[in-house]
């Protein structure tokens, strides 16, 4: 494997085509379901210094939506949708790289230094002195001060939106394992039928891929391509 | 019209920032559709003249500027310390931004795929950006500003390179219409 | 000589004060003469223009200026613009230095999440606010005149409704303070 040297990133897929570029491969799915662990490595290794709270969802979600993919062409039987994943998180990279590469056009643009500049002041003959808004009243002012500070409200609770999003997730991760703890042995198709939509499938993912790193299950699968159990390593 | 578009480029020629065609129709006393008729052949103008002065246009606003060809000349003279630097982020983001501004900020996420409240709240200090009340839309949209502009040296939008290209994005449609908008908050 | 014509056509749209040929001939490093030259040029392409902006010489100073065709225009748009009511943005950035003042650009914009930079200017002009530099803050801050404090009849600025209040209230308090380092880019 290419050892994984990433400086910095700027979101899931900006990471994500660092990758796929470091491995000269092209925007395919079998080049997603390729990298898919070492995104996931990336993302545990640099989720504390590198991602801020607000983006740790969003690194998430790709996550997920990789280890879906990677899934989908490992174990063919699954079945939840006909959207073709692969095919729309290809499509986004494109889509995604063709703005990237048109940034570097843009930076190149700026550097060229051709700024053009506006007149900062009204070209006024001679001085205005004191001129101020006929009906402007102390009250006035009052009301649209507190207007200002109303609509510093979505700003300022923005972070905490964010962190419940991440927090529903790894909550999800949470409940799944707890799942899996109660009984000692359970059949991954049986998780997935309790699934209600597409994240929770990924997310079930998630949890079985932690909690076999952490050694506290084992998986079986009788031959490739088939369902698995899950067993409780006591 | 040789009337009405004098009138607007002495009105450019002394603001500090700039126009809406609606206020330039209401200063006039005249239809927007006329005013916009006349910014149209300004703006034509300008580009064949190639002279000091540009005329920039974004939206529904215009504003004359000084010739990117004469950039370190005009810089020295006012004294600014204009310098262009943008962090990567800015720079990806306003890219986006200018290829396909208007757009919402779900748009925005999509594309980047990643929560660009932070950003976009940074640019938008910034003076790089500016969000406007979309009805069409039912929700801001978010456009780059003269100053951006200006550092691009450019007169529109559309002068970019690729611009058919990137603005159009045929299969961009699907991605901002697939169910996989994750990034709605 | 073409060069020459758009780098003076430049300086001129950008100079709020006529300038000398000598001037123009040190700026843009050229010969007074070629500068005469290229004078004569712009000024007779401006005279067959006819357009809304004039070119103006006075003694060895020129200038460009709005036609005098569009005087009224011009004079009422300057009139709204410096004695008329305020915008929605200028009154919320007037309010915010009143309520919060001194204050530095900075801060503001934090407040307002825009860039404040072309409205400011305009508040300055008008005599409602002032600029002082700061030692302690290490940049300029601003407040509302006394001029603007006794037309709201007022003679202190906490005298303003409910100044303790919304002076020190939490949520400007938070977006000034740490924002848990969301304004980094």
């Amino acid at each position: 494997m290419h050892p994984i040297k990433i400086e910095e990133f700027e979101g899931p897929l900006d990471l994500l085509l660092q990758l796929i570029e470091q491995q000269k491969l092209e925007i395919t799915k079998i080049s997603l379901a390729q990298v898919t662990e070492q995104y996931i490595e990336v993302l545990n290794q640099s989720a504390s210094q590198h991602i801020s709270a607000s983006e740790l969802a969003d690194f998430l979600v790709v996550a997920a939506r990789l280890l879906l993919i990677k899934s989908k062409a490992l174990l063919p039987f699954l079945q939840w949708d006909e959207e073709d994943e692969g095919e729309e998180l290809t499509g986004q990279l494109k889509i995604y790289k063709e703005y990237l590469d048109a940034s570097k056009v843009v930076q190149s643009l700026i550097a060229k230094k051709r700024f053009s500049f506006s007149r900062s002041k009204l070209l006024v003959a001679e001085e205005i002195g004191f001129a101020p808004p006929p009906k402007l009243t102390k009250d006035r002012l009052h009301d649209v001060f507190e207007d200002v500070i109303k609509n510093l409200d979505p700003w300022l609770n923005l972070p905490t939106e964010v962190v419940k999003k991440s927090i529903n997730i790894q909550e999800k991760i949470a409940q799944i394992r707890q799942r899996i703890f109660r009984e000692a042995t359970t059949k991954f198709s049986d998780i997935l039928k309790e699934a209600k939509d597409k994240t929770e499938v990924i997310v079930s993912f998630l949890a079985i891929l932690e909690l076999i790193k952490q050694r506290t299950v084992i998986v079986r699968q009788s031959k490739n391509f088939d369902d698995f159990e899950i067993n409780r390593l006591d | 019209m040789k009337n009405l578009k004098s009138k607007i480029e002495s009105l450019l020629f002394i603001s500090n920032q700039p126009l809406a065609l609606k206020k330039l129709a209401d200063l006039t006393k005249t239809e927007t559709k006329e005013v916009s008729e006349a910014i149209k052949e300004l703006s034509v103008e300008y580009d064949q003249r190639q002279g000091g002065v540009i005329f920039q246009r974004i939206g529904d606003k215009v504003q004359l500027a000084s010739s990117p060809d004469n950039a370190k000349l005009v810089k020295d003279y006012i004294k600014e310390e204009t310098t262009g630097e943008l962090s990567r982020a800015s720079l990806e983001t306003l890219t986006i931004i200018a290829y396909r501004g208007p757009i919402t900020k779900a748009e925005l996420e999509q594309i980047r795929g990643v929560n660009c409240s932070v950003i976009l709240r940074n640019l938008l200090i910034r003076g790089l950006v500016e969000s406007k009340a979309s009805s069409a839309k039912m929700q801001n949209t978010y456009n780059i500003t003269f100053d951006f502009l200006k550092f691009l040296g450019l007169s529109h939008q559309s002068d970019l390179p690729d611009y058919e290209k990137l603005n159009s994005h045929e299969s961009i449609q699907k991605v901002l219409g697939s169910t996989g908008g994750q990034n709605q908050e």
